[in-house]
């Protein structure tokens, strides 16, 4: 129900500034996920979006209309904090119902919405409990519930799914959308899951040094990242990184890299085509390595780690490590030797200098 | 939100809520002051609001240094030092019992101690003449009536009931999760004490010096049995000086006795407004 | 000899009267060190306590009533026999002090002055305004004049309404209305047949009917602010001890001129004597004896009453001595003095504390409130009964 | 938690030990036995069984002093913690004027109420005080001469120690107010929670321990009421202002009879333990509760 | 350096029982990963084998000695709190310092320790810092270095990484095992992310309504579930079940389920063979559902969810709903019917009352 801007918004905490200028716009009925590093400033910049730290400059509005000033009341925003920062002294269903009594919902509907939120979150039984007596993930799990129970016109959460296990998170991950759906309320999320982030998205902003370092859909922010910093925070196992050096040889751009030779025919750069001799560094994402006996490259197995449904190995080949994501469980003993290809559709060139996407 | 705070209504409804009540709570002491500058003629004509006509520091001279307290007529300035020299020791020991104790109780199962403590507290509503014979009787065969550790430690009993009530309660408040993070990690009771639970104590320490060097300060009763003549705080000499049965009174001079014997305590309280540091158990724990 | 005094006189006139008795002390040979602690009764307790702690004064002030009995019972004080034969005490205390520190023959105590708590003082400004010419000679008189200040839009009578100063005027009542017969049988004799006489009731009635002169803010006031009102001419009358001199003095205001001070109605109007007097503890310290011996010789001697007397505005214990330094009420006291029938020990002398106490417990509450007389009567009754 | 073979608590809690047993419970035991006995202005060791006791009972001043002291201990302690977290909250709220607001709050409990009583009897005085200004300023109809009227001066007292005591609630609170997380209170804010409500429904249940502290403080206060009502009123007019502090000390000191005296001092006590035994097994349960 | 061995260990909190009669072996030097839904006891296990709660009954062992009733320092163990439990009124370095000072270490090793910790955990920017100026990861990281600073005999971790991105995450994984290999101190690890378990453990111990479900490897935990529970819980996205019948036709054993006919020939059952027509419940994980072409089997794309270096495509056929894992990028449109194949050497069968394994 209502759109989000930020213009350049400045926060500063202590002494140093966490943030500093930033501008961003989340469309109305948006899913935005923000991702960025441990301490880049993503709950700080949370807080400040609902009003609760004082920004040093800047604007913001909600739906258009200036809210720098407006009381966390009027921003009407709900927020799930990172530290849960549950009312101590009231129960689960306290914590959940608080908001809405003070806002004078008659008891009937406190009741029937509390109920929906302990079902949906699984805490029914622990209504009467207080938060000192809930494990970790039921005290997130009543964090998220307080939020919810309020239909906010825009939603932060912060990892809200982070002490969760598995299956619960997948479950409540998909609750979160359909919620989404059905509100079409503004949510801005923070995770640092990238599942989560590439499978609730609409759009995805990476965060780091203060600033937006991409903005954009989740295939966009994976396929064709805008640096290499977003490149190597998104994707796990983390993209392979190799420096190397352009040639063209009559007419078709090769890469050459650790005695390789890749195929740039696919590759679209952003700017001006690839030169002759241009040193750049590529990177290569582990699941676009595929093992197979008819491989081109013949490399040596150096580490495998398998992750249940899927391993990653490291491969040595031409004095370079390479990570690769292989979904088979039959695992190559480390030592041999094994031939792999790269899916050259799957690549992308970086500058050395400020590593922007070449 | 202190560049919001000046915006909204609520803010100057606050201020103006303080102000009325500082207004209230200073009354009495804009009485006592503009007293103590009366001479005796204008204070006996009994307009207590009126502003003195004549301002004079006589009063003030006098019970510092000139108005009687018996044979001797030097003022209230005699005790200073015996009072000094009582408030310390029996402040600074009193609340680092009063915290032990606390500490110990919240955080350290004792068999009985939850006993005692009650004992202790339901001492607290004796009144002290009641409980000053019986303890004049037991201090008596030590030599401990009319010395400065008796007075030290008289005070130090009286005020553990209080003091260690305030600790008890205090470290009851805070996450456990600290107290047993600490004791993973190996430390003891002392240095969980020393290092942990004091510097999360601050706020209570000052509120117990403040309760404690105030009790002391004023008290006068207790000071005259058990300090003996060499110790006597400053307090038995107002004492002398405000409250006579059939003496002639000088208020000015009475006023302005109270109010140079409360300029330690006031000091103390202005001085203390720093310790109250904010969010002592903040980042702590989640939850 | 070192003597550690303890006494409860610490008011610039009251400390200025015992610092004589120091320099006194002192001319004899002695080192006064002074123990003051405001409030007799604090200073008793003090005295109390020390005396049971085992490191006593050297002497400590009571009244001259039954308040050291039990010290003395309980052997805890030294007599000073030895002084009191040499200066003939005997001879030349007033009977009611007599009693109250020879005690089966020993003298326990040492006194130092008489009080007398139920002067009469008025503020001659006060009765010029309200066109007063005598002195009232009688209870009538006195309700006559304070009609004519009420009607003068003064305050007729300055009470401070305090349970001891109500108190006061009871007995002020009690000796001038009663005479001194009632005043004995009531308080010494406790005789019910007298608390329950029509001539106790009588008093109780005119006790009772001076509330109506008192002012409203009379409740909880101290004795010298009421003092102050005849000070500044806003009130006629007030019932009170002769203490009260010094805060007249601290005003510059002079007996006869500014003030005037009537001991009692008629010629024959008993005198209350209120006694100071210093008892002597035992202690394990050998020199103290000394020290006490000396003392007692000190204070009661002629020239130390006097110089003491005159800064205390009490009267001296002795008749023997020539009184005329003394400011014209004291002379009027001593005068009255030389009349032992009219002399009247001070309700503390005949009643024990708890008696005392519980007495003025029913006064006060008389006097504050609408109580019927009857009941009143029995409540005293009751007060003095045990 | 753990049964340790050696507990160093035990070692920290001897002084409270000697002086819970020793003292207290020794001096408790004393005053019981004077109690028992004829003693008046010295401690005898006869034994008159219950006698005072019955003394005490019939007396009506002594149950005056308790009525007053049942009206004015809830008064006080009531006003006392409102007022003092009133201003608590000022305070805190107050970047700038804290520390001069705390200091103004405070001040009080650091005179002594030998001279503030006085001050009050003053200002409270009809002839004297606020009604005569009020009347000089021309509000001729404006009456205030509680203290004068044996009916309401027991809450002239309420006013005069709420004024001493409330900026000592106020740094108790204050020092609790320091500890809760912001978070919280940011989460409160978030909820659309209004302020008056976060500070009734969060703060103040957050504050129970200091609340109790500060209970508990007061409570003994009350039940040792006395330098005020010397100061003030010394118990007038007539006996309307009695407390049973006062006449325990009465008894004690002036009228020389300490057994009566110690017999109200038990009788205090007993009270007390009345009072406090439920509050301390039901908090003890909560604590367990929670571990 | 320690073994752990927990003996009928029952913990109660407020009424209920959250731990009851479990038996635990430890061994020494080993990484055992605790896994269990949110809420099953896992934190209140490892604070009762600390020494933080009491125990309502059971004996543990540390190193064969009875610890039942030993002091926290006696035990010489580190903890990572799930709830951090920084003291907060120290700074970093001296919440990193605390227990190495009270164990009366030199100073200059203290310093030299705390440094490499803060190396570590990249704190070293964040030492003077007080816990209440920290991020949330911070807050976690300085959580593990106060763990990790001391050489405990044990260590136990609870939820050590879940508030920290992919990358840091990664690279904290791999010091962790390092860090255990070289001390070869024996590490309790609580988690709720699988790749963590997988990678980490030595073994894995499976925690559910108090009792162990499962101890062992990670690949036997992983291919070989003890009951339905391990299995739908261990990993992600979860397994598929269904509901069918065995029959034998000629000697081979097949499974009939949702229309389709599985060969059983690689399964081989926990006890006597499978008779004809058992009734059991299919376990199949989606990575082994292969699309391909030539597929066997044909289904509808009922919806598909991308996951960066891989998918969830949801697949319909013969009335039941299959989850099938794809490594490739490009998806099938939603709606369009797809060929696909079933690893039949992947299948699991349990019990359809127990839930335990064939
Ligand atoms: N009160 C403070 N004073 C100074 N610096 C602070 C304060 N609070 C936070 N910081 C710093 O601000 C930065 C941003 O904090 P923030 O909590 O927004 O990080 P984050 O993106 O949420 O990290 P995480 O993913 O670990 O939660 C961190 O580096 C932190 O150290
Ligand atoms: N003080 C308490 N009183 C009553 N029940 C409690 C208390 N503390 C925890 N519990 C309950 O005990 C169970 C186990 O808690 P525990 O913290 O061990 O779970 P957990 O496995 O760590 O869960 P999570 O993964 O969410 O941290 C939970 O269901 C919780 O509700
Ligand atoms: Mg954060
Ligand atoms: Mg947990």
């Amino acid at each position: 129900m209502a759109s989000v801007t930020v213009r350049n918004f400045s926060v500063t905490l202590g002494a140093q500034p966490v943030i500093d200028a930033l501008d961003l716009d989340v469309a109305d009925g948006e899913f935005l996920v923000l991702l960025g590093p441990s301490g880049c400033g993503k709950s700080t910049l949370l807080n400040a979006m609902a009003g609760l730290v004082d920004t040093s400059g800047g604007r913001i509005e909600i739906d258009g209309v200036d809210a720098t000033w407006a009381t966390p009341r009027e921003r009407n925003i709900g927020m799930v904090f990172q530290s849960y920062a549950l009312y101590p002294t009231m129960s689960v269903a306290g914590n959940l119902s608080f908001g809405l009594r003070a806002r004078g919902v008659p008891r009937a509907e406190v009741q029937q919405r509390v109920q929906r939120a302990a079902a949906l979150l699984q805490l029914e039984p622990l209504l009467s409990r207080k938060p000192s007596q809930l494990s970790g993930g039921q005290r997130q799990r009543v964090a998220i519930g307080r939020a919810l129970v309020r239909d906010a016109r825009v939603f932060l959460f912060d990892e809200p799914l982070s002490n969760l296990d598995a299956n619960l998170r997948a479950s409540l991950r998909r609750e979160l959308k359909l919620l989404h759906q059905r509100l079409g309320s503004t949510m801005i999320y923070v995770t640092h899951d990238q599942v989560e982030a590439l499978t609730l998205a609409t759009r995805i902003a990476v965060l780091y040094n203060g600033r937006i370092q991409q903005l954009g859909t989740p295939t966009e922010v994976y396929d064709r990242p805008a640096n290499r910093f977003v490149a190597s925070f998104i994707g796990a196992p983390p993209m392979n990184f190799l420096e190397g050096r352009v040639s063209i040889t009559q007419g078709l751009r090769r890469f050459s890299v650790a005695g390789l030779e890749l195929d740039l025919g696919h590759y679209r750069p952003d700017a001006d085509p690839l030169a002759e001799g241009e040193t750049l560094e590529l990177g290569v994402r582990p699941e676009h390595l595929r093992l197979c006996d008819d491989g081109t490259h013949e490399a040596e197995v150096t580490l495998t780690e398998p992750m249940g449904n899927s391993s990653i190995i490291w491969l040595r080949c031409g004095g370079a490590q390479w990570a690769a994501l292989a979904a088979q469980q039959s695992l190559p003993r480390v030592g041999s030797s094994a031939r792999f290809e790269i899916d050259t559709t799957g690549l992308t060139l970086f500058r050395v200098g400020d590593g922007t996407r070449r | 939100m202190t560049r919001r705070g000046h915006r909204d209504p609520a803010w100057w409804g606050l201020a103006a809520l303080a102000l009325s009540a500082a207004a209230f709570f200073l009354l009495p002491l804009y009485v006592m002051a503009i007293t103590s500058l009366k001479p005796m003629e204008e204070i006996r004509l009994g307009h207590l609001f009126a502003w003195p006509t004549q301002l004079s520091l006589d009063a003030w001279r006098a019970a510092w240094s000139g108005a009687c307290t018996g044979v001797a007529c030097e003022g209230i300035r005699g005790g200073f030092w015996n009072s000094v020299s009582i408030v310390l020791p029996s402040t600074i020991i009193a609340i680092t019992l009063g915290a032990l104790n606390g500490y110990a109780l919240a955080y350290w199962r004792a068999r009985g101690a939850a006993l005692l403590f009650g004992l202790l507290m339901i001492g607290a509503f004796i009144p002290v003449q009641v409980l000053m014979f019986p303890l004049v009787r037991m201090l008596g065969p030590l030599h401990l009536v009319g010395s400065l550790p008796g007075i030290v430690l008289v005070h130090v009993i009286f005020s553990m009931p209080i003091m260690t009530l305030i600790f008890r309660n205090h470290f009851a408040a805070l996450p456990r999760e600290l107290f047993l993070a600490a004791r993973l990690d190996g430390a003891g009771f002392l240095r969980i004490f020393v290092l942990l639970m004091l510097p999360l104590s601050v706020p209570m320490l000052v509120v117990a010096a403040i309760m404690q060097a105030t009790g002391v300060w004023n008290d006068y009763i207790l000071g005259l049995v058990f300090a003996g003549r060499e110790h006597l705080p400053m307090t038995v000499q107002l004492n002398n000086l405000v409250n006579t049965t059939t003496g002639t009174k000088l208020y000015n001079v009475d006023m302005a006795a109270t109010l140079l014997t409360s300029l330690v305590p006031l000091t103390i309280y202005v001085l203390s407004g720093r310790w109250f540091v904010r969010g002592i158990a903040a980042g702590a724990v989640r939850g | 000899p070192r003597a550690e005094v303890m006494h409860w006189w610490t008011s610039g006139g009251e400390s200025a009267a015992v610092r004589t008795l120091a320099d006194a002390y002192r001319a004899a040979g002695g080192i006064w060190l002074d123990t003051a602690i405001a409030g007799s009764e604090q200073a008793r307790a003090v005295a109390m306590s020390r005396i049971a702690g085992g490191d006593p004064p050297t002497a400590a002030l009571f009244n001259a009533s039954r308040q050291f009995r039990e010290l003395i019972d309980a052997g805890l004080l030294n007599n000073v026999d030895a002084v009191a034969e040499r200066d003939h005490w005997a001879q030349f205390l007033p009977p009611s002090i007599l009693e109250a520190v020879r005690i089966n023959g020993h003298y326990y105590a040492a006194p130092v002055s008489i009080h007398m708590p139920t002067w009469l003082w008025y503020s001659r400004s006060a009765f010029r305004k309200a066109g007063i010419a005598a002195e009232p000679r009688d209870f009538t008189e006195l309700f006559a004049a304070l009609d004519k200040l009420k009607a003068a839009g003064l305050i007729p009578l300055a009470h401070g309404g305090q349970a001891w100063q109500d108190n006061i005027v009871f007995r002020a009542v009690l000796a001038n209305q009663g005479g001194a017969d009632l005043y004995l049988r009531v308080l010494r004799d406790r005789d019910p047949r007298a608390i329950a006489s029509s001539e106790f009731r009588g008093v109780l009635l005119t006790f009772k009917r001076l509330h109506s002169y008192v002012d409203a803010g009379s409740p909880g006031r101290n004795w010298n602010d009421a003092t102050t009102l005849l000070i500044t001419g806003r009130a006629g009358v007030q019932i009170m001890g002769d203490w009260v001199k010094a805060e007249f003095a601290t005003a510059r205001q002079q007996a006869g001129r500014d003030y005037g001070c009537i001991p009692g109605f008629g010629a024959h109007s008993p005198y209350i004597v209120q006694g100071d007097a210093f008892v002597f503890p035992k202690s394990s310290d050998p020199q103290a004896l000394r020290a006490q011996q000396l003392l007692a010789g000190v204070i009661t001697s002629p020239t130390a009453q006097l110089a003491f007397s005159s800064r205390k505005g009490s009267i001296p214990i002795r008749g023997d001595i020539d009184s005329r330094t003394l400011d014209a009420c004291a002379q009027l006291g001593v005068a009255i003095m030389k009349d032992r029938t009219r002399q009247l020990g001070n309700d503390e002398s005949y009643l024990t504390p708890d008696q005392n106490g519980a007495m003025a417990d029913v006064l006060t509450d008389y006097w504050n409130r609408d109580r019927d007389v009857a009941a009143v009567q029995r409540n005293i009754a009751a007060a003095l009964r045990d | 938690m753990i049964k340790r073979t050696l507990n160093p608590a035990h070692f920290a809690l001897l002084p409270m030990a000697f002086a819970a047993v020793a003292v207290y419970l020794g001096s408790m035991l004393w005053t019981l036995r004077i109690s028992m006995s004829s003693s008046r202005s010295l401690p005898l060791h006869d034994f008159v069984g219950l006698a005072q006791y019955q003394r005490l009972f019939t007396n009506e001043r002594w149950l005056h002093s308790l009525h007053n002291l049942a009206i004015y201990t809830p008064l006080f302690i009531v006003a006392c913690l409102c007022v003092g977290f009133l201003l608590a909250l000022l305070v805190d709220r107050q970047a700038s004027g804290g520390g001069v607001l705390r200091a103004v709050f405070l001040y009080p409990y650091a005179l002594s109420f030998i001279a503030t009583g006085l001050i009050w009897q003053w200002l409270l005085n009809p002839e004297l005080g606020i009604q005569q200004a009020a009347h000089e300023w021309g509000f001729g109809g404006f009456r205030f001469d509680w203290l004068v009227d044996p009916e309401r001066v027991i809450y002239t007292l309420v006013i005069a120690t709420v004024w001493q005591c409330a900026g000592l609630v106020m740094a108790i609170l204050l020092a609790g107010l320091r500890g809760i997380d912001a978070d919280i209170l940011r989460a409160a804010r978030l909820d659309g929670v209004p302020a008056w409500r976060i500070q009734v429904s969060i703060v103040v249940p957050m504050l129970a321990y200091s609340f109790a502290t500060a209970t508990l403080l007061l409570l003994t206060a009350a039940v040792k009421l006395y330098d005020a009502v010397i100061a003030m009123t010394q118990g007038g007019p007539g006996t309307a202002s009695e407390v049973p502090a006062k006449f325990i000390m009465d008894h004690l000191f002036g009228r020389a009879n300490i057994a009566l005296a110690s017999a109200g001092a038990t009788v205090m006590v007993l009270t007390a333990v009345a009072l406090l035994a439920p509050l301390f097994y039901a908090r003890h349960r909560a604590r367990r509760a929670n571990r």
